[in-house]
């Protein structure tokens, strides 16, 4: 990398973070740019990488699946049109509708029958014990019918009690790969752009 | 609050260039899992091909770089082939880049000691593809040359030639090279992926579905380690050291800030 | 109004029926296909090893209709108060007397096809009719144009709703950027310029979570978030005025909704953590006793 | 009419892609990807109709010279540049393109991403208050795992990184299986009101 090819992005990197110290001009200019290109580095890869070989090329090849998805994405851009706009609700209702339908035997799986075969799978260990009593302690408090009273109450403060240890958890874990970031930047500045770092 | 908010945010940037200047050195231990996938890569024959997939979106550069960096360096020192490749388009240049930074440190010749195959969307049938037959995947690599010319290229054609997988990744994309690449052509596969992933990955670990885990700055600061040649990993882990110091003092201060406003105002109404 | 009561029940009778008919139609071929190769684990057309997620649908169904049923019958139901729900006023109330709009955002971690979006929805409707009520402009900047659309069907009926058609506004209700970090540079830099009295994120949030909402507190907003992602949650309860946890956010957008339907799914979901609670006890008792796996038929 | 058939796709597609998961057969798998293909196509036209919409809109600040006109300018020039280079010039490797993108666009979002380091810090000044019980212990879980986590913890105590395994993997873990748990629930009754047509905001109405 040359020296105005760095120049350039260390300065935009530093117009980014001049919003630490409140909203001003430079801010301003880096967000603008940064959002254009980002819709035209989206409207580039769609068309060329989506619409192109799934909605065109099928169809060129006369295939009829292929004026399906092509009627589906027409209906879509109607909605520039305010009067018809109407008619890209059957194209939403498909993504919704098969959306749901994706997310019903997944989410099954994956969130409930799968924690729940960890859960009562673990009690062979006293740490599967804890475990178990935290998951059911800390479901009741996700029942919303019944009035968080009585043993029913104490049961969720328990829950609330494990789920401020996971919190906390979490957040102290997540700060690892977030501060990575910071750090990737400040080696960019300071040892590409500045040549001050030490090997 | 405005402006103790910018104070917090000096103090930051502060803690973090100095920690990177200045580099305290606090000792780290090399984890079990760390160390695992450093002795798998040291017992490979010299001359053996690796794989190693850049599985990662760009904004996550900053933490799995440096870790790409040390297993690459660790490859060249022992003499064991790259082939690279990406199956996430964002990764594709920031792969080709790293390696051939660190090619032409170490003096490695494209097309006899390392390819780079490219990218390739679709990654189900990208991985099942190459257990089959690599050069239908990849007929020509990332610069342009054809497969069955290049020296490394026309050595390799499925998942036989290659002695270990890495897949380079911020997300669930190891879980695919274990589902299709490892369950069906028994291939080995080791994931470096960013700190927060590694509590996902932990049960293919145990399952032996995966070989190793690196993991995040800590996982590149401890194979540096293991190489002794620090780098970013290393550099990184001062900063790091220092900025969790750092929040966690915030977090005293802050209840130490509220508990004295807390006086204060109980101390005012008293007095009324 | 009627006509649409009408197609509502048919179209909701229509598709239990034929989801039942459909699930149970599909038990006998599950039961052949296991009988008749019962280790493999695809056996004829059926998946015999995903047994136990038909079973949990089907129970997942007959509560939901079970519940609908009731609360048609006049079943009423005492739900819990959700304190991030209670506030929607105040920030509302807060923005309209500051006279500042109020940012809404579903978070860059979902699209149109996730359920928590949809329910995030749920809850912009009725946000969207208060505002429009105390007539406080209402932003919603989107990475997604699909849900964009939802959005502006849904802000729109929901200022016909109230009779303030004039107050909904399409622009406010726009795409910004797909890129995560575009979005938050953008969302950051709207809040900075427009100083939104309250700030709603609600959907599925990454990364962007505490980009968001720390800029929203700096802004002095009064944040009310709620999130699906587990890590992101732990931000928000940090940094934000309220926070929906999880299912929070699918039960408040039940409960905001006052209908019957949405009531009713709350309460399903209710009677299912009674059958979580309850087969988590007999299935762990059962490990630790005789070293019987309950769950034999959900591992893959 | 034009609603109710809107409705019928919803509960049809949904009906199909939940059942298709318990179905071997190759058609319903076809069938399958053919219907997340369209999904897709979908989400991509609708790409089309936001840029459209995003350029629309500007468009009319920068006519109507509103405040922060140029800044209008500065967006569009970047939609402009980043459209023209990728179909002129191609979006290969070493095209002007990849350049736009490593050189300004890639560095500018992890930028933008590593504001989270600040964000944490004043977070977690503002955020973690002991007011409570609760509160106490959400603040001993995040010092205790932050500090475990990197080398300057093991050098304060040998212990601090076990302890924070252990929170990490016993209750932090609990209540994480049964946040999944409960967020799985309400996802499959969103998902069930969705397909049976109860749940319309997407149409506009209930």
């Amino acid at each position: 990398m040359n020296l105005l090819e760095t120049t350039t992005t260390a300065l935009l990197t530093l117009a980014i973070y001049s919003f630490l110290a409140g909203d001003n001009p430079f801010y301003k200019f880096a967000e603008h740019l940064l959002v254009g290109l980002t819709i035209g580095y989206t409207l580039v890869i769609t068309l060329k990488s989506v619409i192109w070989p799934q909605a065109i090329i099928p169809m060129g090849r006369g295939e009829m699946p292929g004026l399906v998805p092509l009627i589906l994405g027409c209906l879509i851009l109607l909605r520039l049109v305010p009067r018809w706009a109407g008619w890209s609700r059957i194209s939403l209702a498909l993504v919704v509708g098969g959306g749901a339908g994706v997310a019903i035997p997944a989410m099954l799986k994956a969130r409930v029958l799968d924690q729940m075969a960890a859960t009562a799978n673990g009690v062979t260990s006293w740490a599967g014990w804890i475990i178990l009593i935290g998951v059911l302690a800390t479901l009741t408090y996700f029942v919303f019918t019944r009035a968080h009273r009585g043993a029913w109450g104490t049961s969720a403060r328990i829950g609330r009690y494990f789920m401020m240890v996971f919190f906390g958890a979490t957040f102290a874990y997540t700060v690892m790969s977030r501060v990575a970031l910071l750090i990737g930047r400040l080696e960019f500045l300071m040892g590409d752009w500045l040549g001050i770092l030490r090997s | 609050m405005g402006t103790s908010r910018r104070w917090i945010f000096a103090v930051v940037g502060v803690v973090a260039v100095a920690a990177m200047i200045f580099r305290p050195g606090f000792p780290l231990s090399v984890s079990q899992e760390t160390r695992h996938v450093f002795d798998l890569i040291d017992s490979l024959d010299s001359n053996s091909v690796v794989m190693i997939s850049f599985d990662h979106e760009a904004s996550s550069l900053p933490e799995v770089g440096p870790l790409g960096t040390a297993i690459v360096d660790h490859c060249f020192r022992k003499g064991i082939r790259i082939v690279g490749l990406a199956l996430f388009s964002e990764g594709t240049a920031a792969g080709y880049e790293l390696i051939n930074r660190r090619a032409s440190a170490a003096g490695k010749t494209y097309g006899t000691e390392w390819i780079y195959l490219g990218f390739r969307p679709q990654y189900t049938s990208a991985i099942l593809g190459m257990g089959e037959d690599l050069g239908e995947v990849f007929s020509r690599d990332y610069e342009g040359h054809s497969l069955a010319e290049s020296p490394l290229g026309s050595r390799i054609h499925n998942y036989r030639d290659i002695a270990l997988v890495i897949s380079v990744a911020d997300g669930s994309m190891p879980t695919y090279w274990v589902e299709y690449a490892q369950a069906r052509y028994n291939v080995k596969i080791a994931a470096a992926l960013t700190a927060v992933m590694v509590t996902s990955y932990i049960p293919y670990l145990e399952s032996h579905q995966l070989t190793g885990i690196v993991a995040g700055l800590r996982g590149a600061a401890e194979y540096e380690q293991l190489l002794s040649a620090p780098g970013a990993g290393s550099r990184g882990m001062d900063a790091q050291s220092a900025i969790h110091a750092l929040i966690a003092v915030l977090i005293v201060a802050g209840n130490i800030q509220a508990w004295r406003k807390r006086r204060s105002q109980t101390g005012r109404g008293t007095n009324q | 109004m009627s006509a649409f009561n009408w197609r509502c029940r048919v179209s909701f009778q229509f598709a239990i029926a034929s989801s039942i008919g459909a699930v149970i139609a599909l038990i006998p071929a599950a039961a052949l296909a296991d009988s008749a190769s019962s280790a493999t684990s695809a056996a004829g057309w059926f998946h015999s090893s995903r047994i136990a997620e038909l079973i949990g649908i089907v129970i997942a169904i007959l509560a939901l209709a079970i519940a609908a049923l009731l609360v048609k019958r006049g079943k009423r139901l005492q739900l819990r108060s959700l304190p991030a729900l209670d506030a929607v006023g105040d920030a509302l109330g807060r923005a309209t007397e500051l006279g500042t709009p109020v940012v809404y955002s579903t978070g860059w971690g979902g699209d149109m096809g996730r359920p928590t979006t949809m329910a995030s929805m749920g809850i912009l409707a009725e946000i969207a009719k208060r505002a429009a009520e105390y007539n406080c402009r209402l932003l919603f900047p989107s990475h997604d144009p699909l849900i964009v659309s939802v959005a502006q069907e849904t802000v729109s009926q929901s200022a016909l709703a109230v009779g303030r058609p004039d107050w909904y506004r399409a622009d406010d209700i726009s795409f910004v950027s797909q890129s995560q970090l575009g979005y938050a540079a953008a969302v950051d830099g709207m809040m900075a310029r427009e100083r939104p009295g309250a700030v709603f994120l609600l959907g599925s949030f990454e990364g962007e979570a505490l980009i968001l909402a720390e800029t929203a507190h700096q802004t002095g907003a009064m944040t009310i978030a709620g999130t699906d992602s587990t890590i992101q949650l732990s931000f928000f309860l940090v940094a934000c005025d309220y926070t929906l946890i999880g299912e929070e956010l699918f039960a408040a957008s039940g409960i905001v909704a006052k209908d019957p339907a949405a009531a009713a799914a709350v309460w399903s979901q209710d009677w299912l953590k009674y059958l979580v609670l309850t087969l988590l006890i007999v299935g762990a008792a059962l490990t630790a006793t005789v070293g019987f796996n309950l769950f034999q038929w959900t591992a893959r | 009419m034009r609603d109710r058939l809107a409705i019928i796709t919803a509960t049809l597609a949904g009906a199909f892609m939940a059942l298709q998961y318990f179905i071997t057969l190759p058609i319903a798998n076809s069938a399958y990807r053919a219907i997340l293909s369209w999904m897709q196509i979908i989400a991509a036209f609708a790409i089309v109709v936001g840029v459209f919409g995003v350029i629309r809109l500007h468009l009319e600040r920068i006519g109507r010279k509103r405040a922060g006109w140029l800044y209008s300018v500065t967006l569009l020039a970047g939609v402009l540049v980043m459209t023209i280079l990728g179909f002129a010039g191609g979006i290969d490797r070493g095209t002007s393109f990849q350049w736009v993108f490593d050189h300004w666009q890639a560095p500018m979002q992890s930028t933008v991403f590593s504001l989270l380091a600040f964000y944490i810090a004043s977070a977690a000044y503002r955020g973690f208050r002991a007011r409570s019980g609760e509160s106490a212990i959400l603040v001993m879980a995040a010092i205790i795992v932050m500090l475990g986590r990197v080398p300057l913890g093991e050098w304060l105590s040998p212990i601090l990184p076990n302890v924070s395994d252990w929170i990490l993997n016993v209750p932090a873990l609990a209540a994480k299986r049964a946040i999944l748990i409960g967020i799985g629930l309400g996802m499959v009754a969103t998902s069930l009101k969705v397909i049976a047509g109860l749940e319309r905001t997407y149409l506009g109405g209930r």
